[in-house]
């Protein structure tokens, strides 16, 4: 019977007038398995909307739940956030697969501090990153940064020397699994305690 | 590498990864293990000369910024001292609002040192878990989205910057007659004659370009070609005399 | 190399320790799932013969089989031979999913060294750019970055020939994040960031 009806899906919009509920459900299941399961990037749930038997944000969220708790404890996990879905290996099983696949070298302590510094402060520039740090050279560590696209150059601040302004990518959001930059840890009650600007604003 | 960077990389390395003067002072407030935000500056500045003055006696090479926050916090120190008043002439702030900034800048460092640390402890893509490694397309893809940063045209361009850019191009001209234009001079010859009449000396009256053997040759090249179709009558009395022409019918 | 990676895992591996082979089955069947989705190829059994707990190829089919069979009814199948392993959507899904769909690809390095060097050198010609990069051919370049509206012809070069100049567009500066064309980094900008040190050395 789900044969049946996956056969016909070249006719979608008929067909799916004349089956029930629970035939379209099984279908739209699997279409955003095979979408998101066939994509190396993640997959944006607008774009899911387009695809499934409803344009219902509700009905959607439901599939994505019953996804993941398929994949809950497999050695693939289907992962989402407020915008994005994505297939990924398991954490767990990090240690098979890391000789072959990793890609993410561990980073410098001052390479991580400096894209936690762009991140919470973006768009911000070299003088301003190594204010903060209290060092006088970040070179190194900005070059690694971009060299992961998870910053890039964004123009240039309106000051005199008119440096360069540095912010997070895309990328960034992506491979540390943020929704969007509001989705940072902390973020709010660091900015309540005024420490993402200088001294004088927050006095 | 500059010999400031020199001595800085040796201190780093040799008083436990401290990174730069703000840094050493998050330690030493650890240390006195009160919230960042009630730190004492007064005995901070205190363990941060001590601490430096101990590096010295180790006969440690010490950088100049580290040196110069400790002559600033030994001034911090001894007007903490007095009453509140304003001590920069420039900017009037008071040793309390000189020690309020120091604390700020610490707690702001002690804060992004712990969002890092935050950042980098959950699983991230690519070093814990991998994505798909052979994307499949489905029928009909249309529509494929570059990724290119500023960054990457950048790495490009450096990699292809060479002084090989000309400051300008020159092109010599051509010395010689082409065949067109050789036939162009020759119906403008035929034009002009009636009779019989020398060849080469009409040639050489109708200069194209300086080199009068490469005319001759393409100009005797075209009227081969005339006598050839039948459009020029040619004679020579005697061997390497003129070369005499005439035009056959109207045209 | 066979690694009981579930062990690790706190209380969920406690309770199943009491089963070793049960344990070490559910790892490796996890291990082949995340291997065989990772990979950028299709995965040879002898490889994943040496990532799993026991070198022997009658357990190795069983375990695939498992999985075919778990994948069976769903939006992606799990597909080998006699020597690879893959993942693959479903055909009855892929026949229903036939319009548009979005794929991310970085660009050639020819198509960013022309970008680039159209963007730093504009207006220039097409001879100036092969000038510049040193081979005699950039005219799929140039189509691929007008494909992408990155840019434009502007007219032609008061030389001889006419050849038709080329610049960046609107859309280049909207893609890239730049106001400006005079937001473009200078070089002399880029080497006083001291970034960028180590690409001059290896050009």
């Amino acid at each position: 019977m789900k044969k049946n009806f996956l056969t016909k899906l070249g006719l979608k919009s008929n067909v799916r007038v004349l089956n029930n509920d629970a035939v379209a459900e099984f279908d739209d299941l699997h279409i955003i398995e095979a979408i998101v399961f066939a994509s190396r990037e993640p997959i944006h749930i607008e774009y899911l909307l387009t695809k499934i038997s409803k344009t219902d944000k509700a009905y959607l969220r439901e599939l994505m739940d019953k996804l993941r708790a398929h994949y809950d404890n497999r050695g693939v996990n289907f992962e989402y956030n407020d915008n994005y879905c994505i297939f990924q290996t398991s954490p767990m099983i990090k240690a098979a697969l890391v000789d072959e696949f990793e890609e993410t070298r561990d980073l410098s302590k001052a390479a991580k501090e400096t894209l936690a510094i762009i991140a919470y402060h973006q768009p911000t520039t070299r003088s301003e990153i190594e204010e903060i740090r209290g060092v006088s050279s970040s070179k190194g560590s900005l070059d690694v940064l971009l060299g992961y696209n998870w910053i890039e150059i964004s123009g240039k601040k309106d000051v005199p020397g008119r440096p360069l302004v540095y912010k997070t990518t895309k990328k960034f959001l992506l491979d540390f699994n943020l929704s969007d930059i509001n989705d940072l840890p902390k973020l709010s009650e660091l900015r309540r305690e005024g420490l993402l600007s200088g001294y004088e604003d927050s006095s | 590498m500059s010999s400031v960077l020199e001595v800085k990389n040796h201190l780093i390395i040799d008083i436990e990864g401290f990174e730069g003067p703000i840094d050493l002072l998050l330690s030493l407030a650890r240390s006195q293990k009160v919230d960042l935000k009630e730190i004492s500056v007064f005995e901070l500045a205190q363990q941060y000369i001590n601490y430096i003055n101990s590096q010295a006696a180790l006969k440690i090479d010490i950088a100049a910024d580290y040196l110069v926050m400790a002559a600033w916090l030994a001034y911090l120190k001894s007007k903490l001292l007095l009453p509140d008043e304003p001590i920069d002439e420039e900017e009037e702030y008071t040793a309390e609002e000189l020690a309020g900034q120091l604390r700020h800048r610490i707690q702001r460092l002690d804060a992004m040192k712990t969002a890092s640390l935050l950042l980098f402890e959950k699983p991230i893509v690519n070093r814990d878990m991998f994505l798909r490694g052979i994307p499949e397309e489905f029928d009909e893809v249309t529509k494929l989205i570059y990724n290119a940063s500023i960054f990457d045209l950048i790495k490009s361009y450096i990699n292809r910057q060479d002084d090989r850019v000309p400051e300008s191009i020159s092109i010599f001209k051509l010395d010689y007659l082409a065949l067109d234009n050789a036939k162009n001079l020759l119906s403008n010859i035929f034009q002009k004659i009636s009779g019989w009449a020398n060849f080469f000396r009409l040639v050489s009256e109708n200069k194209y370009t300086e080199n009068d053997r490469s005319i001759a040759a393409s100009a005797f090249s075209v009227l081969l070609d005339m006598v050839n179709e039948q459009k020029a009558h040619t004679k020579q009395e005697k061997q390497f005399g003129e070369i005499l022409i005439k035009k056959i019918g109207n045209d």
